[in-house]
């Protein structure tokens, strides 16, 4: 049985390792705040200028100067430091935060990421995505194992404009966990009851290993 | 000699024209200098490039200078929060120019701090690369950017004093120092003048010296996506 | 993974090796960092590369290093206050990179902004140019200048907490807050570690990512040049 | 009578301005802070990360944290603000400074400035003298007309290593002020009863206008 969006958010969290600086994107990547055990030492950080990025404020705690990068309002958490945008990605681009875990349309076989736009389509802009898939030492994608028509988001070369080339290390989809090596995919680990069959069948990449 | 101004509208005196560079501060709708956008509208000038992070909402920061069709051209690097602004550019009213949201950041840096360009491994292989000089570096590509330095600066800050030192609150800090940095001209609004020598001298996150007009604002602080969880 | 060591020593536990590079915090002997000079020194580790604006005096701050010909190479801005460099140096035992200052600063900022280059008009047309690459913009010419990444770096703060975040005073502040990005490790040395969530969260200099070990010590802070004036 | 250092000083201090912020070089220029106006609002910047230096300590305000560029200890200001080297020289390099006035060896008549180093003597180094020169919008050079042995300071070239190139604006010497413009170097004052004959005596560069 493939995983469902919680069941992905919590097999990404397994990605944390105590200590950790991490970068989450917007969509599916923020529920992996979730899943973080409770013995370990995680420090979020938001790129519009915040590090230690605590939970939702109650109605009461609302503060229109504290919003994440996704422009929701956030607290801050004892750790917490503030600072400027250049500041911010030089964290990122510095390779300084050990992880993002990010959404993707597609990525390829040789770690390719397009999630940032559909041409013909209405453009919104990257934001820090470009920035992150560059500077962030370790990029896990997670997302849906194919597109809403069915087809492979896991693909031999992207056909949307890039994000980033050759940055991906790890994709988890509802599917499974899989690892951009030499020559392809490797598959990493498969959700309970998904058959090795299903995954060739839904996945254009090259699956090697 | 005086900094201190009364309002937007006497801060931006003899400093408008038309087809000028502005850098504005702000996230989202966060931190954004609301009585200098405001003022700009009201002044109506024209043909304007905007190096901004985002482009506010359709009615809401710089959403309002796009109404009057005020703006030719944003740099910015997410601008989905606003349906006018996708109506102008699919209509050919209005340029996009993407920048990368740490690039963006990092080219108002530079263009402030005397550095014309920089290398960043950010957008290589992408089409923000494209055209643009490629360079080694210990065997890894790059990217040159260039710096950005802009006829006019507006930026808010929270507290602010008559020398032009300002200092900013939590997450409206984002693109606001960097901003002052890259205008030729810099107004500050804040929320409060307050006497010189009552800021934390080591939380001033913007030195009088790059800021040249300040006032005392009114400020609405929008919030964008109101998220709460239970108390 | 606590990041809170019980001295210098300790501090320094696996991290040191001959031949490595060192970014140093510290101008003259303003915000040195004092303890862990020393204990390096004790380490005897040998063949150092070290990054500091100063090379302090002969018999404080890195001048230690120099006692026991520690260092290898020198990429500085001004050692004029040290004899022993200058006996070192002259004798062949000691190569020295001179850099401006502002060009040192931005080269750690840079290094630890993955930035691995950037131009700058400092030292166009001076033998500090000389085999690098110049470049044109707007008519203007620059050169290219590296960014520095280094195997460790020292530095020195005011306060600290046991996240790493950190806060300096006054102009003891100066370099440490680029040595501290610019270290594939960075360890801090402050006179006082306080609780979690007691730093003013808007002025904290050096966010905790930048910092891998930290500890307290007592720091003597000598004064160069002790000018006055009639009371 | 040519000018000895203070009224050099207090000459120098004549090219201040209201509202201007001022770096000041080590040696003859510090004494410049001196002569400021009573009713100007002058910000003097020191490199190593000040902006608004007070005056020396007393002895009871003495604070090793705090010290200027030439490492003397010195006192804070209602106006000052602290911060880091890359910080400060982003304002010196990006041209936020209104002027610096600084010490010299020798100048050229096409305003190259040599102040740093003297081949086969002890080397020491440039500090931020060649940020200072390439950054601040505004460079005067203040120091004697000729050096030790007598011989013009002023000159068609310069025989040291240079500090910059086609950098400084105006040289105030003891025997009075210079500017630099096209074709050499320009006359623009006299100190009282120092006559043409003598500066042209004593200067190597071109005299022009």
């Amino acid at each position: 049985m493939p995983w469902d969006r919680s069941k992905m958010a919590a097999r990404a969290a397994l990605e944390l390792e105590d200590g950790f600086y991490v970068n989450l994107g917007i969509g599916i990547p923020t529920l992996v705040s979730n899943y973080v055990p409770a013995d370990y030492d995680i420090t979020l950080q938001s790129e519009n200028g915040m590090l230690g990025m605590g939970p939702f404020p109650t109605e009461d705690e609302i503060d229109p100067d504290l919003i994440n990068a996704g422009k929701q309002t956030v607290t801050e958490l004892d750790r917490t430091s503030y600072f400027s945008s250049s500041q911010s990605f030089a964290m990122v681009r510095g390779g300084h935060i050990n992880l993002s875990i990010l959404g993707a349309m597609e990525v390829s076989e040789t770690g390719d990421l397009a999630n940032w736009m559909i041409p013909g389509r209405l453009v919104k802009g990257m934001g820090g995505a470009m920035d992150l898939v560059a500077g962030v030492q370790r990029i896990v994608v997670l997302m849906d194992h194919a597109n809403k028509a069915g087809e492979s988001k896991l693909l031999k070369k992207c056909t949307l404009p890039l994000t980033g080339q050759a940055v991906v290390d790890r994709i988890i989809t509802n599917l499974g966990v899989f690892d951009v090596v030499e020559g392809g995919i490797k598959v990493v680990e498969l959700a309970p009851e998904v058959a090795m069959d299903e995954v060739r069948q839904k996945t254009e990449a090259t699956l090697v290993g | 000699m005086g900094k201190v101004y009364q309002d937007a509208a006497s801060a931006l005196d003899g400093i408008l024209f038309d087809g000028m560079s502005i850098a504005a501060g702000g996230f989202g709708l966060c931190g954004i200098p609301e009585n200098l956008i405001q003022a700009i509208k009201d002044a109506g000038t024209k043909r304007l490039t905007v190096a901004s992070n985002n482009a506010g909402v359709d009615d809401f920061g710089l959403g309002l200078l796009l109404q009057d069709k005020q703006v030719k051209k944003m740099i910015s690097s997410y601008v989905g929060e606003n349906d006018l602004f996708m109506q102008q550019y699919l209509a050919g009213q209005l340029e996009i120019e993407f920048n990368p949201q740490g690039t963006l950041a990092e080219r108002l840096r530079a263009g402030g701090a005397g550095i014309p360009g920089f290398y960043t491994a950010t957008g290589v292989g992408t089409e923000i690369a494209e055209g643009k000089e490629l360079k080694e570096f210990d065997g890894k590509t790059y990217v040159l950017e260039r710096g950005l330095k802009m006829d006019l600066a507006i930026i808010k800050a929270w507290k602010g004093d008559a020398q032009g030192n300002l200092t900013y609150r939590r997450t409206a800090m984002n693109f606001n120092p960097e901003c002052a940095t890259a205008g030729k001209v810099t107004i500050a609004e804040v929320e409060e003048i307050v006497p010189v020598g009552s800021l934390d001298k080591m939380a001033i996150h913007t030195p009088g010296v790059y800021v040249q007009r300040i006032f005392q604002g009114a400020h609405e602080k929008r919030i964008e996506q109101r998220t709460t969880r239970a108390a």
